[in-house]
């Protein structure tokens, strides 16, 4: 028989103005199992709480049970008051009988009916209670960061500087990701390789850094504290322990017509090749889709059809037969910053959701280009050395239209978000067009101009002001050629005038998408994502940098569209959530989670299926002899978060939830 | 001379008792979503009665033996616990058309119910019901209660015998207790010159015996004597284990006894038909199960009819009206069984 | 898919235009329906499809007096109604889609109309009709149209919103140019596909039509196109009625024929021009019928 | 019926198997056989009185099945629905099994079946089946055959019952519950149904009690239709197992209905198609809640 | 008999027990306590943590100790505190509902809710109209259910 204490609090009049406390504290005294039940004025005050300590000892008792507030109120003041006298906190628990009773009723002979049934539900459940104690895993402290662009790379400096060790996982040959292909940026307009440049060299030689450039995370297994990850590292044909980055290589390579990826497709690079000069680490990689010697190879020629590059290194660090290599970390944390792509308005579109531009011609027009491409052309180390010049014909543009808002808040497109970053480098963009081509014009279509930040605003009204950049409010309904130039037809949605405007270059701000393969890396390591696939985080405002994975998180625009400031926020942001985590050896969890029963389980792994954390494991029952009798579920401590749904699947009832078992609830259903 | 009963005065037999509050149990026709069959069930009116000798799907057991019964309720005040007896009292019960078989199980029953322990609730239902039997007018090829000692006008258990003659009955009375029903109905029975017309179920009497010949003191030997044998877990295989053939058995009456809660404190104490087929017989505590699996189960259930009752009281525990037979859903077949225990019987008989 | 099938049977919505002002277009259909295999059966007792006064004033009429129409294709057992006139067709799928996407709406019409909607009906345009007869239109095409240059003219209702006509791409159509290139003409590439051309404002807002139809007549001159190809009777109204003050207007003196695409595919088919209407245009066809020695008609002047 | 039996004595006798479980006939009908010499393959037949689902002797939890060794399974289509559950919840693993796919021509009610099969004796799950051999198995034997005409509408029986007024049918259903006496051979014939210990046996807490008044008995074949919702493989063997001749097909029935009403999903003979409780879609149904 | 049929419904006051996530719909029915917002008192609630957690066999115990309506409430999609709880209970109570009706359980005394932490009204609401459906609807008599012999 339990020796259950019942504690009814009046709250001052909050409770006792419409419940009866003394007459519910003597009805709960003649449950089975009561053997103490009292009423008191504040039972959160420290005489209540002394009250409460008082009576454990007095009576020993093994439940104790306060009709008061909202559990989410003071759960925790009583649970420690009750730890303090010797008891487990986890047999203390509270009936609400001031939220959902005397605040919501005014008979007080009903309030006072339902509080006892309220209590009555908790006192019968509390018999079932276990003590239960606190979970502690162990942590691995190292973190891993996927992507190497400025929100990985901070993220990286700050938890190595932090004194825990990192692994920085690029997919690319080179770390920097978009900002490296900035001109300037705003909304201070300073050179973007400037102030990249030397933290990606504080990365290749921080001691704590292990940089895996041209990797990719092939699988992630375990949980928070106790990642394996495993990583592909792609085969460079280089052997990196001998290159010394001199450059011969790509001097030499006979093919240099291939279109560069760094350069927006408008330069061009060898098929061996440095991505961009300032390249941590500064190693080439063979392109081997486009080198000739692999290009005989796959169509069986015996001979060898190239291998100048080979031939000109002297540190013979070439390796035309390497293969791609796996390596496993084992990492306590993981933050995700991948980053993003720019969406193409092509008729050809990777996912169902998302349409082309017909009427911009499909990306057809050569002088129709995207930001990026207009970043490069702006890029004093770009292909055309920071001159604007048309792709075409290599002329100066004398008017440019920049359209913003292409894919972003546009439903029938399959973006309904906002890309955030757009109204600001369009700014920049009419700025860095002014700057260098004095009597061109500017002209730019926008639909609202979006300049919430530090200095954000200011900066569009210099392009407007000082630039002169022509503001129209409105959209663009067609592009077409129009001779060698391009009809601009639009609206001013302002003057309620059609717009057409015959312009030699067409900047489109198109909208930010998370990269591809996003969401195969999140079922990898079981984050959520959106529609558009950027990742989920835990909470929209209290757990920003967190996903619903403990132990991963989030930082940059694979999260949603970000600019540097807010990526480099969200990675800091990271890095101390990492750094707190790696604070301690050991991780303490309430101990609020699934447990299984070995003798019934049968294994039918229903409970994997619905656990949104996978924090259902196979376990093998063997017998002394080392056979298998079966293979049942084993829930990993360290991953579940305590949401039951495994139980209410369970068939069998093998897998129960510490502090809603099914007893617990049985016995409060049972005193309906 | 012989006393006869027409289906008339059958008729108007069960109103006047239904009229004096008594519950009549006879043989009534169901159909459920065009499935139809025959059933032991309380009626209300003679016309439902059939006893046309379709057998019942289900004995009549539980006329006598609720599949759930309470034996009593209780409540917990602050330690204490109050007891509630459930009432003693049995409803009086008149079974028209019973089975011979199923009337003969009740008897058999009888003794174990009536060993070690007095059982009030058995008994107290037995003593309130007044059993008629009806002769077998047919059979299948399930029946085979000539193998076990009985016969398709066998009285055992009944305590009237009714043989069909016609449209007629002639009323064989069995005890005292049948006695006093035809003093109450004696104007309903009058006595006839009619010519006996021999055995009247003879030819159903022959069906049966085709169906199985057995020895059964041969078998209650070889039983004894071969509880490992390869033959049981041969046999076994196809069990599924169900426990069905237990549940429409006339002569099992394993019971479970549970406390149910109705609320905080308070519950009934019920015991309940159980089996000993599925995996739960005789598991222990522990995990572990002396039964270790199906064939154990199995090779339990024929060692209990034919050589634990037979030796502990004399009676086997069959009346072979052949339900398991019917109702196995994988196709166990009693009467091949013992047919096949039968012939190791005799070999092992002959080398003895 | 239906290339190469046997008779094809779909209901038939001719609108008001097509006994009047359009008679050309209707007269061409005829011309050219045996020849493809296609029997356009009529849907008895139609009604006004809506456009362009009922949906501008009142959503639910511009369902209903569509559904009506609708629910009497589907009592003369039609799975597919073909309504030549791009604004009756906008309005006959606007409907069908309205009834099947908008439960409320649905039943209000069911209750204005006093029936209830049978099968769902595939709504059909002509340039989606038409292309998916090409096959047949190939190989009837025994006229060589020597490369003759078209610009083919969608305007707006033809082939938008995208949710109601799925058939094309709503901004890079394609469907009427495969139509022509069956008939053996060439589409030529030009920028004014899509364009207004002023719809019902000929009348009340001339000067705007005049400076539409400027646009997209210089854009179809320029790209080389001898003809133009429409499949709406108000476009080619716009376009051919209106034509001399555009010209007038732009200052420039070289006639366009504005052929209904139905036309030109019975050119193909070597069809008398005047059964194919041809005659009743403004602008006198007779220099291109020249250009591919097609016969002649006896064509009036405006006046 | 040669085709069989010669396969059946090729794998034994190549130690492919230990035992081939298939039909035999007996003196009634047909039931379940299981064959471990090469010399009892004869006793091997498959015919229409084939009605039993064989693939429930396969549960890791029939301990005496599974000490024969490695079985060869003689398999239905629809029997392959079963062993494809058992494979998706890991009680079976495929390689571990040899499958005889039979081709069926339909199979009538019960075992014992006397008259040759048509609409009368057709079994209601046969209606509209094509009969073909599943794709799961390792061989395939026997001619290809058609199934009869159905007999009527299979859910005929349904559609009266929510005809019902909703009164009407609680009613029901309590007289048909009630017959229950939890024998739970329902349960025990069920291939899907391999729980090591059933929810209905649990005890602490009581939730299904195990008495057969109408209380439990309804909470038990509510529970039980429920966890076999988009599981269930439509043998209906648990309606022919019932001693107390309640239609338990009907509640698997009215569910399969809802499983492929609601989440377009039916019970397949595929292992990797997962059932839909137990996975979800942002956009299903939700008519029902405030 | 002689009590008019109305005085008679009113006269009965139901009995309801809501199962409700802990994130959600709890904190939601805390903030219509915190507004003060008045509701009828027949509501009983019991705390799970997510609606994932409520099982089936929770509503059939419900009814069979006597309750006239259950409540289920749980937090919208996609804002499940733990991900997808809230999704399998949809499936799981969809199924079940039509299950229930389909046997003859009025499924007007199963109420399902979305209700968030913000939505304290939307609490009384569903508190309101399922008592008052209940009400209406009568004493849940004929739930199969034991007949209960009251110990004195």
């Amino acid at each position: 028989m339990s020796r259950i204490g019942v504690f009814i609090c009046h709250c001052g009049e909050n409770i006792g103005r419409t419940v009866d406390c003394a007459q519910v504290a003597q009805a709960m005294g003649e449950l089975p199992g009561v053997v103490h039940s009292v009423d008191y004025k504040y039972m959160c005050s420290d005489p209540g709480q002394a009250l409460i300590k008082q009576a454990i000892k007095e009576h020993n008792l093994d439940g104790v049970v306060v009709g008061a507030c909202s559990p989410h109120m003071h759960e925790k003041t009583f649970r420690k008051a009750a730890a303090a006298a010797g008891l487990n906190p986890y047999l203390c628990e509270m009936a609400n009988i001031r939220e959902h009773c005397s605040w919501i009723h005014e008979d007080r002979a009903e309030a006072t009916e339902k509080a006892k049934g309220l209590v009555r539900f908790i006192v019968e459940k509390i018999k079932y209670n276990r003590p239960l104690s606190n979970i502690f895993i162990p942590v691995n402290r190292r973190a891993l960061v996927i992507g190497g662009g400025i929100a990985g790379i901070q993220a990286a400096l700050d938890i190595a500087d932090g004194g825990r060790e990192v692994i920085l996982v690029e997919k690319e040959s080179s770390i920097g990701g978009h900002m490296s292909q900035l001109s300037e940026t705003f909304p201070t307009l300073d050179c973007s390789q400037c102030i990249l440049t030397p933290r990606m060299v504080e990365v290749a030689q921080h001691p704590r850094i292990k940089l895996l450039a041209y990797s990719e995370v092939e699988s992630v297994d375990g949980y928070i504290g106790n990642f394996e990850v495993k990583i592909r590292q792609k085969a460079r044909s280089i052997d990196v322990s001998k290159c010394n980055g001199c450059g011969e290589c790509t001097k030499n390579c006979p093919n240099k017509k291939i279109p560069s990826e760094f350069e927006q497709g408008l330069g061009f690079r060898t098929a061996i090749y440095v991505p961009f000069p300032q390249a941590v680490p500064n190693i080439p990689v063979l392109d081997r889709d486009n080198c000739a010697l692999f290009k005989g190879r796959a169509k069986g020629v015996k001979k060898q059809v190239c291998g100048k590059c080979a031939t000109v290194c002297g540190r013979r660090a070439i390796d035309f037969d390497q293969q791609d290599s796996f390596i496993t970390e084992k990492v306590g944390a993981i933050i995700v910053a991948t980053g993003y792509q720019l969406y193409w308005i092509g008729k050809e579109q990777e996912s169902e959701i998302l349409h082309g531009y017909g009427e911009y011609g499909y990306g057809t027009i050569p002088d129709v280009i995207d930001g990026l491409q207009f970043e490069r052309l702006a890029s004093a180390s770009g292909p055309t050395g920071g001159k604007i010049l048309r792709p075409s014909d290599g002329k100066e543009p004398k008017k440019i239209v920049f359209l913003q808002c292409i894919g972003s808040r546009d439903r029938a497109k399959g973006m309904e978000y906002c890309s955030k970053i757009c109204c600001m480098y369009v700014a920049k963009h009419t700025m860095l067009y002014h700057h260098k081509v004095h009597d061109g014009k500017a002209i730019v279509f926008y639909m609202d101009i979006r300049a919430g930040g530090k200095g954000y605003d200011e900066f569009v009204r210099r392009a407007i002001e000082e630039s002169h950049a022509l503001y129209l409010r409105g959209r663009v309904s067609s592009l077409t050629r129009n001779g060698d130039t391009i009809r601009v037809q639009g609206v001013d949605t302002l003057s309620g005038e059609p717009v057409s405007i015959d312009a030699d270059m067409v900047v489109l701000a198109t909208a930010m998408r998370p990269q591809p393969g996003i969401t195969s890396l999140a079922q990898k390591l079981s984050v959520s994502y959106d529609l558009h696939g950027f990742l989920n985080e835990a909470h929209p405002k209290l757990r920003p940098v967190e996903t619903n994975t403990a132990g991963i998180f989030v930082a940059g625009a694979c999260q949603a569209p970000r600019d540097i400031p807010d990526s480099v926020a969200m990675a800091s942001a990271t890095a101390s959530k990492v750094l707190g985590l790696f604070s301690n050896e050991q991780l303490e969890r309430e101990p609020l989670i699934a447990r299984v029963d070995r003798q019934t389980c049968t294994g039918c792994f229903h409970c994997e299926r619905v656990c949104p954390y996978g924090a259902v494991e196979r376990f093998e029952v063997k017998d002394r002899k080392g056979n298998l009798i079966k293979v049942i579920a084993e829930v990993n401590q360290g991953v579940c978060q305590g949401c039951g749904t495994c139980q209410a699947t369970c068939p069998s009832k093998s897998i129960e939830l510490d502090g809603f078992t099914d007893e617990q609830i049985f016995a409060a259903v049972n005193a309906l | 001379m012989r006393r006869m009963l027409s289906r008339t005065d059958l008729d108007a037999l069960v109103r006047d008792l239904l009229g004096a509050g008594t519950r009549v149990i006879a043989p009534v026709r169901r159909k459920v979503q065009g499935r139809e069959f025959v059933e032991y069930a309380p009626v209300q009116n003679p016309e439902e009665i059939a006893l046309d000798g379709s057998q019942p799907v289900r004995p009549l057991k539980q006329v006598v033996f609720p599949p759930t019964e309470t034996l009593f309720n209780y409540k917990q005040d602050k330690g204490l616990v109050q007891i509630q007896e459930a009432p003693t009292t049995f409803s009086d019960t008149l079974v028209i058309g019973a089975r011979p078989c199923d009337a003969a199980a009740l008897e058999i029953v009888d003794r174990v119910m009536d060993w070690d322990y007095h059982d009030e609730f058995w008994f107290g239902h037995r003593q309130a019901t007044t059993v008629v039997a009806v002769a077998c007018t047919d059979s299948d090829e399930s029946c085979f209660c000539t193998a076990v000692g009985l016969s398709p006008e066998s009285t055992r258990g009944a305590d009237w015998l009714l043989i069909p003659a016609g449209s007629s009955f002639e009323v064989r009375v069995v005890t005292p207790k049948g006695e006093a029903l035809l003093e109450s109905n004696k104007s309903r029975c009058p006595e006839s010159d009619v010519p006996e017309a021999g055995k009247a179920s003879s030819a159903v009497e022959e069906k049966v015996r085709a169906n199985l010949a057995m020895n059964p003191a041969k078998l209650q030997e070889w039983l004894g004597a071969h509880f490992e044998h390869p033959l049981w877990q041969k046999i076994a295989l196809r069990c599924h284990g169900c426990g069905a053939c237990a549940f429409v058995c006339p002569t099992c009456h394993c019971f479970d006894i549970v406390d149910e809660l109705e609320g905080v404190g308070r519950g009934a104490r019920r015991r309940n038909w159980d089996a000993c087929q599925p995996a739960l017989f005789t598991l222990h505590g522990s995990g572990h199960n002396p039964r270790k699996d199906q064939s154990a189960r199995f090779r339990q259930r024929v060692m209990h009819k034919f050589s634990i009752y037979p030796s502990r009281f004399g009676e086997i525990l069959c009346t072979g009206c052949g339900r398991c037979i019917r109702v196995c859903a994988a196709g166990m077949d009693l009467i091949a069984i013992l047919a096949e225990i039968g012939q190791n019987a005799e070999e092992a008989g002959s080398t003895l | 898919m239906r290339n190469g099938e046997a008779a094809m049977k779909v209901g038939y919505f001719p609108g008001c235009s097509l006994h009047a002002t359009a008679r050309e277009y209707e007269e061409s259909l005829k011309a050219i329906a045996p020849a493809l295999d296609l029997q356009l059966e009529e849907i008895r007792d139609w009604a006004c499809c809506g456009a362009t006064s009922a949906h501008s004033t009142n959503h639910l009429l511009s369902v209903a007096l569509p559904a009506r129409t609708l629910v009497l294709a589907a009592r003369q057992n039609l799975d597919r109604v073909f309504a030549p006139c791009a604004a009756c067709y906008n309005r006959l799928a606007s409907a069908q889609h309205a009834i099947e996407h908008d439960k409320k709406v649905a039943s209000q019409v069911e209750s204005i109309l006093g029936a209830s909607f049978g099968h769902p009906i595939g709504v059909l345009s002509i340039a989606q009709l038409l292309s998916e007869m090409t096959d047949r239109i190939r190989s009837k095409a025994i006229v060589p149209l020597k490369e003759l240059k078209v610009a083919c003219y969608y305007g707006c209702l033809l082939v938008r919103p995208p949710e109601i006509c799925r058939f094309d791409d709503p901004e890079a159509p394609t469907s009427l140019e495969s139509i022509v290139t069956a008939a053996g003409a060439v589409p030529v590439k030009w920028d004014k596909a899509l364009e207004c051309c002023g719809g019902g404002f000929s009348l009340s807002r001339t000067a705007s039509v005049v400076r539409l139809g400027r646009s997209i007549l210089r854009s179809a001159k320029d790209s080389g196109a001898q003809a133009l190809i429409v499949a709406c009777p108000m476009c080619h109204s716009n376009l051919d009625f209106r034509q001399r003050a555009i010209n007038r207007s732009a200052g420039d003196d070289r006639p366009m024929p504005v052929l209904f695409i139905s036309q030109l595919v019975g050119l193909s088919m070597g069809l008398d021009p005047v059964r194919l209407g041809l005659n009743r245009h403004f602008v006198n066809p007779q220099p291109f019928l020249s250009t591919i020695s097609a016969g002649r008609v006896e064509h009036r002047e405006q006046a | 019926m040669e085709e069989l039996r010669e396969l059946a004595k090729k794998l034994l006798q190549e130690k492919q198997v230990n035992a081939v479980v298939g039909y035999e006939c007996d003196r009634r009908g047909v039931r379940p056989a299981f064959v471990d010499d090469p010399a009892g393959c004869d006793r091997l037949v498959f015919d229409h009185r084939c009605v039993q689902n064989l693939p429930a002797y396969l549960s890791p939890r029939r301990t005496n099945v599974a000490g024969l060794g490695r079985l060869a399974v003689v398999v239905k289509q629809c029997d392959a629905r079963a062993v494809a559950g058992l494979i998706r919840e890991s009680q079976l693993k495929r390689e571990n099994l040899v499958l005889i796919g039979v081709r069926c021509g339909g199979v009538a009610a019960n075992p014992n079946e006397s008259r040759e099969l048509g609409a009368e004796t057709l079994a209601l799950r046969c209606y509209g089946c094509s009969g073909t051999e599943t794709a799961m198995a390792d061989y395939v034997v026997g001619e290809p055959k058609t199934v009869p005409a159905a007999g009527g509408d299979r859910d005929a029986r349904l559609a009266e019952i929510e005809k019902m007024s909703p009164e009407e049918r609680l009613a029901l259903w309590k007289e048909w519950l009630s017959r229950c006496t939890r024998c739970h051979a329902c349960r025990q014939v069920c291939p899907m149904c391999f729980c090591e210990r059933c929810v209905a046996e649990k005890t602490q807490p009581n939730w299904i009690e195990s008495s057969p008044h109408i209380q439990g008995n309804f909470s038990w074949n509510v529970t039980r239709a429920l966890h076999l919702a988009g599981r269930c493989v439509d043998c209906g063997e648990c309606e022919r197992a019932c001693p107390a001749q309640i239609p338990l097909g009907l509640l698997n029935r009215k569910l399969a209905k809802i499983m492929s009403a609601r989440y377009g999903f039916a019970v397949t003979d595929d292992p990797s198609t997962p059932a839909p409780i137990g996975s979800y879609r942002l956009d299903d149904g939700q008519e029902f809640i405030l | 008999m002689s009590v008019p049929a109305k005085e008679k419904a009113s006269s009965f006051e139901p009995n309801i027990v809501a199962f409700v996530c802990n994130w959600c719909t709890y904190t939601g029915a805390d903030l219509a306590g915190t507004s003060r917002l008045n509701m009828a008192p027949n509501v009983r609630i019991i705390r799970l943590p997510c609606t994932g957690r409520i099982d089936t066999l929770f509503i059939l115990k419900a009814f069979e100790r006597g309750a006239d309506g259950v409540i289920v409430s749980g937090c919208h999609p996609a804002d499940c505190h733990y991900t997808a709880g809230n999704y399998h209970a949809r499936r799981r109570f969809a199924v079940f509902r039509e299950l229930m009706e389909f046997m003859g359980v009025d499924p007007q005394r199963i109420t399902f809710s979305w209700v968030s932490a913000s939505e304290g009204g939307k609490w009384a609401e569903v508190v309101n109209s399922t008592t008052e459906k209940v009400r209406e609807l009568g004493p849940f008599v004929s739930y199969p259910r034991v007949a209960h012999a009251q110990v004195k």
